[in-house]
């Protein structure tokens, strides 16, 4: 290795072959989190739902950040892992992990499916193809609310996890730490596919289309590949929110759900996983925290949402996360 | 500096001293403030800071903190998590509000859990109240209005056929449900029943309501969620000359909301609804009502049953706070004191249900018309202490 | 490099493309030996970028037939031809602009690797294939740049990461698509020197405009005019042909002469 | 046979009316999106601020409802043309993700502007008697307002197509849709061309969405976001930046989603996703896009 490292300047094969290394800074959104826990139990539901959906938009960055497959219709993956979970709790299987590992094999599945047929488009059209999905499947949830429980919902419930820790409905104890988990888990799942060889290639499909054909690149069937494994991380995710509350509503594939996950997605900053961490947590806390500084008259929360989104683009192209690239790479410069 | 604090920190002890007796309740309170459904939040919220101003002495020197969340979307997660700061965060002890039902079942289990009394003030699907023990229900289902709207058009308008139009979600399922076993149960027939789109989708009623005119039925009952949707009804129901047609516009008074009323011009005149309040109901309790809103909130500015609803919701919670007589409130105590509770609302006496912590209230067959530029509501006909006949007749998830 | 029917390794009969009226290839029978080295001249909109790009499958023939090693490769796909040894290079650059020059090349050999599909072991315990990409970057000198993202570099140090790309697919085939194009005069020897030095093996088809390029490389030429050929044989031969002087060398030579001179 | 032919226009009434307002309002958006490859999402708002200009000039100033709408035009116009001016110009040629949340945050803005001036009530708007009622057409009655609502669109459509094909600009834009770069080489100053375009694109927004309320029934702030999903299909369908392929689009999906309403209620919301799928997988380009 470090033969190979003294061949370039410049220690690009270094870096190359450094990428996948964890780095100090790295366990900071983690400790955050935990510390959250602990300072704001008031908030532990709200905290819950920022951690599945960071999940979320890890899943979506996948194939947005790193394929270049832009989608407003990932709340059909989301939304499929979501009701199979819930309708088998529902249904009287409650065991939570494995009504998860199910809804990873469904939303995977959907994502197999639907990735045949609509990874063949680009741009608008496939931007279409997966909005009208996810509305589709909106419509069929809503019609068969027989099962689904349609517009109003179901109420479930789940055994305890590992038999050992039950759902906590009012301080959401356990559910943080369940959410907690599988966002390690989802993350370091992902985080290991974009550092391997796999993931590279991804970038070079965003990249260069055109070219990956031209080196010999299957480019649909990867494509399909990472759209499989991003539908399962978002089914993942959906299974999560809906056993942590306790409840689902065909809100779980509603088109603000694909559309304001892929905002935060970019406002955080589109590529680089962590963008998922900054983007969410501050669309979400800006969302929901406006309105008790500002109060509820009138509702300032999409006033401050929308001024954030605007200045965000103006001063921060690359998402909040990219305004610390300058300084990043003055750091490495300097110790390189 | 630091003396200065310190006098401050005495001066807040002897003060505090003073009124020992007087507590600050904190109240959560969820609606929508913002999207689709915020003029409903507002006047729901409008309601229940009115009867908190006009009644404020009521509580002896105790003071109500409303402590205000937006719900912004009707799925549960938003009001969940709400609930979840209110209960955990905030330690209120008691939480109100909810326009929308699956709100409401977000919340449920939350309030068992956490032992607090839950009063919806709006959120109609019948079942709901059978999630919780610690819920109470103060505005209406949607089975009062329709069953007796269904009887109504079958035995008075003279409707012998009917077709029933609804939003695509539970409030409309169980309004046209409701509409049939009346209708049906008093001879008549309900040839169709069109879903006419989601609540959140654009409210364009013109396909639905033309096919409804070519069948040409006798009555057409339509239930749309109040707010645009309602709007649109009268306006489309004219544009198309439907009462030309000789098809009668009926439903539950969401289409003829009194804040939207005005807004319909001619279109609704005619119009036969069955409801558990208008705003030109001609009793002392409503006109004192009116008056007292107009002058809090502007000449221009009208209640309607979402603002009664947060009105007796507040006159509820202050029943409950009352009863606690300054001791602690719990789900137990507040909804034991709220069974059988009477009031007087502007919408006429209302009790709640000691069997199923249902709101019982009189239902009100009205015609709109015109009166000097402005439309009114003529009540036609009183149905007094009307139960919800969903759970009496145990109906679907009523029966559970 | 006798014209042997059935040694070809790459081979078309023919060869036809219409967009709508427009005819873009017109009946072209093409074949390349191994280890051949075969130019393919014409005017501007001759057709010739399109030839490559129906070899390669980017476009769809709309008749005839393209043969790899004797076999009709139709059902191929652009990236199936390419793991069977056909590689080429773009006339434009077509680079991931925003990685860098090890990171373009890296890609290009995890590809031919096979490792690219691999989802867990990452980049960074895979030296191997990261020593193939940096041997492939010093064969084109680029070692300077190779921390370098494409965009950083000047237009011809990218020409040349087009060039250790097509290298590192080991291709057998390898159509270059007027590889000095926009690079300038200064800095053209170090692409020439590098296509020089290609494997004698690799059957190369090159297409160009500088005439002294192609008859300091071509020991064939292929003229193609509207999409048709319009003469092939030995360079002596194309030189001496009255047809292509009239429509083609009388103007492209001297355009030749003038990019010679330029580095000359 | 009577029967058919009654059904038959009412649905080529009513589905032709909705179509002409799914066709003013989205044109201007496939212009933007095909000359500049601009992603507006904000394109709904313009068309809110339209409606709520007309309806605030109607309501308690008495404007008369057609004065109003050419107000609304303007003034929409105007602010379209400031817009670009002032903010939208930084992000042309930003990547498209960066566009999306640029104007996603417009949009926001937007709502939360309209709701802190006008409040979250829906606005509803009285028309005059002259467009209320039915004309007879001897073997039926349609509604004047549907009528009205075609007339003025065909109008509309007509205006712009011989803007388009006969106008000098007309034939700069094309130009610059089918090639900016040859454009601009030939002397076509695409940069002021586009404020043009982007004005009369949000000022054709305004007056859909002044003509819209009473087909909409009712405006309120979230209007842009509603809106904003059919707006994007009606532009994929019928091809990006192709004003025909708009129109052939606004047609179909008018008259599918009416018939298929009429028809089938309880398919409800499937018919017009359901299309969209259909024909973007049959033509990812849009039924009239070029490749």
């Amino acid at each position: 290795m470090t033969a190979a490292t003294a061949r370039t300047n410049g220690g690009a094969a270094a870096a190359l072959l450094r990428a996948h290394r964890f780095r100090a800074i790295e366990l900071l959104p983690w400790a955050i989190a935990i510390a959250v826990y602990f300072l704001f139990p008031g908030y532990r539901l709200l905290a819950t739902q920022i951690l599945v959906l960071i999940l979320f938009a890890i899943s979506l960055d996948l194939i947005v950040g790193y394929a270049g497959i832009v989608s407003l219709g990932h709340a059909a993956f989301f939304g499929t892992g979501a009701y199979t979970a819930a309708l088998l709790a529902d249904a009287g299987w409650q065991e939570p992990i494995s009504a998860l590992a199910l809804g990873a094999v469904t939303a995977g599945l959907l994502g197999w499916v639907s990735g045949w047929i609509i990874l063949r488009t680009r741009e608008l059209t496939l931007l279409m193809l997966t909005m009208a999905l996810g509305i589709i499947l909106y419509e069929l949830a809503k019609d068969l609310d027989d099962i689904t429980g349609g517009f109003d919902g179901i109420n479930f419930e789940n055994s305890a996890i590992l038999g050992l820790f039950p759902f906590d409905v009012l301080y959401y104890t356990t559910n943080y730490w369940y959410a907690f988990a599988f966002l390690v888990l989802g993350f370091l799942v992902a985080r290991t596919v974009v550092h391997a060889p796999f993931g590279r290639s991804l970038v070079g499909i965003r990249e260069n289309v055109r070219r990956m054909h031209a080196i010999g690149t299957p480019v649909q069937q990867r494509m399909r590949h990472v759209y499989v494994i991003a539908a399962a991380i978002a089914g993942v995710a959906g299974a999560i929110w809906v056993q942590v509350q306790g409840n689902i509503t065909i809100g779980v594939y509603e088109f603000e759900m694909s559309g304001n996950i892929l905002i935060m997605l970019i406002l955080g900053g589109t590529g680089r996983l962590y963008g998922a961490f900054i983007g969410v947590t501050v669309f979400t806390i800006l969302e929901n925290l406006t309105e008790t500084v500002l109060g509820t008259d009138p509702p300032y929360w999409e006033l401050v949402v929308g001024v954030a989104l605007v200045v965000t683009v103006l001063f921060a192209p690359r998402g909040l996360l990219g305004v610390f690239d300058p300084l990043i790479r003055r750091f490495r410069e300097r110790s390189a | 500096m630091l003396k200065h604090t310190t006098g401050l920190i005495l001066a807040g002890a002897v003060a505090f001293a003073a009124t020992a007796e007087a507590r600050e309740i904190k109240v959560g309170f969820i609606a929508p403030k913002s999207g689709g459904a915020a003029q409903l939040g507002d006047q729901m919220e409008k309601g229940a800071r009115l009867y908190m101003k006009l009644h404020a002495k009521d509580l002896g020197g105790d003071t109500i903190k409303l402590i205000v969340r937006d719900s912004k979307r009707p799925g549960g997660p938003i009001a969940k998590a709400a609930a979840q700061e209110l209960i955990a965060r905030e330690k209120v002890e008691i939480l109100g509000g909810v326009i929308f039902s699956p709100n409401a079942m977000s919340i449920a289990p939350l309030v068992t859990a956490a032992k607090v009394p839950f009063v919806i003030m709006n959120a109609g699907t019948a079942f709901i109240t059978k999630l919780s023990p610690n819920i109470a229900r103060v505005s209406f289902t949607m089975w009062q209005a329709g069953y007796i709207m269904g009887e109504h058009a079958a035995k008075e308008m003279g409707c012998k056929t009917a077709i029933s139009g609804y939003t695509n979600y539970p409030p409309g399922k169980d309004s046209v449900a409701a509409f049939a076993r009346g209708f049906e149960g008093a001879g008549g027939k309900v040839i169709d029943s069109i879903p006419m789109g989601g609540p959140r989708e654009a409210p364009d009623f013109t396909p639905f309501f033309q096919r409804v005119k070519d069948k040409k039925p006798g009555c057409f009952y339509v239930f749309v969620p109040a707010g645009n949707h309602a709007a649109g009804v009268a306006k489309t129901y004219l544009s198309l000359g439907m009462r030309k047609a000789g098809v009668k516009l009926i439903g539950p008074g969401d289409i003829t909301q009194d804040t939207q009323l005005q807004g319909m011009g001619k279109a609704a005149v005619g119009v036969i609804t069955a409801h558990h309040y208008h705003a030109d109901l001609a009793t002392p309790e409503n006109q004192a009502f009116v008056k007292a809103w107009k002058a809090a909130y502007g000449a221009k500015s009208t209640p309607d049953f979402v603002g009664v609803g947060g009105y007796d919701g507040m006159a509820a919670v202050f029943h409950i706070i009352k009863s606690a007589k300054g001791g602690k409130i719990t789900a137990d105590s507040a909804i034991g004191a709220l069974k059988g509770w009477h009031f007087n609302s502007p919408r006429g006496p209302i009790t709640i249900d000691p069997e199923t912590r249902e709101i019982v209230q009189n239902v009100y067959v009205a015609q709109v018309y015109e009166d000097k530029g402005m439309l009114r509501q003529k009540k036609l006909k009183t149905f007094e202490a009307v139960k919800d006949k969903c759970k009496e007749l145990k109906i679907g998830r009523c029966g559970k | 490099m006798t014209d042997i029917p059935g040694a070809a390794v790459l081979e078309t009969k023919g060869l036809c493309k219409n967009f709508g009226a427009l005819v873009v290839a017109k009946d072209i029978d093409f074949a390349l030996e191994p280890g051949a080295r075969h130019a393919v001249i014409g005017p501007n909109g001759a057709g010739k970028t399109t030839f490559v790009n129906l070899l390669t499958g980017a476009l769809p023939p709309t008749s005839g037939a393209v043969l790899l090693d004797g076999r009709d490769i139709a059902g191929l796909a652009e990236h199936e031809r390419v793991k069977r040894g056909l590689v080429r290079t773009f006339q434009i650059n077509t680079l991931f602009n925003g990685l860098t020059v090890l990171e373009n090349i890296y890609l290009t050999v995890a590809e031919r690797m096979g490792v690219a599909t691999g989802l867990f072991r990452p980049v960074g315990s895979r030296p191997e294939v990261v020593a193939e990409a940096e041997r492939l970057v010093e064969m084109v000198q680029l070692q300077d740049d190779a921390g370098k993202t494409i965009d950083e570099l000047p237009y011809g140090r990218q020409r040349l990461v087009e060039i250790a790309i097509a290298l590192a697919l080991e291709p057998r085939v390898l159509l270059l698509d007027e590889p000095s194009a926009g690079v300038p005069g200064a800095e053209s020897h170090i692409i020439l020197d590098a296509i020089a030095a290609l494997p004698a093996d690799i059957a190369i088809m090159i297409i160009e405009h500088d005439m002294d390029v192609v008859f300091r490389f071509a020991e064939r030429i292929t003229v193609l005019v509207s999409g048709a050929v319009l003469a092939s044989g030995a360079p002596d031969e194309i030189a001496a042909d009255e047809r292509v002087r009239a429509v083609y060398l009388g103007h492209g030579h001297g355009q030749g002469h003038g990019q010679g001179q330029g580095h000359g | 046979m009577a029967a058919a032919l009654d059904i038959a226009t009412t649905i080529l009434v009513f589905g032709l009316a909705y179509a002409m307002l799914l066709f003013i309002i989205s044109v201007g958006l496939s212009i933007t999106m095909g000359l500049m490859g601009f992603v507006n999402l904000a394109h709904g708002a313009f068309a809110m601020v339209g409606g709520y200009i007309t309806v605030k000039l109607v309501t308690p100033m008495g404007v008369p409802y057609l004065l109003a709408l050419v107000i609304a035009f303007f003034l929409v116009a105007a602010l379209g043309a400031v817009m670009d001016r002032l903010l939208y110009r930084h992000v042309y040629g930003r990547p498209e993700l960066d566009q999306v949340l640029f104007t996603i945050g417009i949009v926001f803005v937007s709502v939360a502007g309209v709701s802190f001036v006008w409040g979250p009530d829906p606005q509803n708007i009285l028309l005059p008697e002259m467009l209320l009622g039915d004309i007879d057409l001897g073997f039926k009655s349609i509604p004047v307002y549907r009528a009205f609502m075609i007339v003025a669109g065909g109008a509309i459509v007509a205006a712009l197509f011989f803007g388009l094909e006969r106008t000098k600009i007309g034939a700069q834009v094309r130009a610059a849709v089918d090639n900016r770069r040859m454009a601009e080489s030939c002397g076509i100053p695409t940069g002021r061309l586009f404020t043009i375009i982007f004005a009369l694109g949000s000022g054709m927004a305004a007056l859909g969405g002044g003509l819209g309320i009473q087909i909409l029934g009712g405006l309120k702030p979230v209007f842009a976001f509603e809106y904003l999903v059919i707006f994007l299909i009606v532009v994929a369908v019928g091809g990006l930046g192709n004003i025909r392929g708009t129109f052939v689009a606004a047609l179909l999906l008018g008259i599918i989603d009416f018939a298929g309403k009429y028809f089938l209620p309880e398919g409800g919301g499937f018919f017009i996703y359901g299309v969209t799928f259909i024909v973007l997988l049959w033509r990812p380009h849009g039924l009239l896009g070029k490749a």
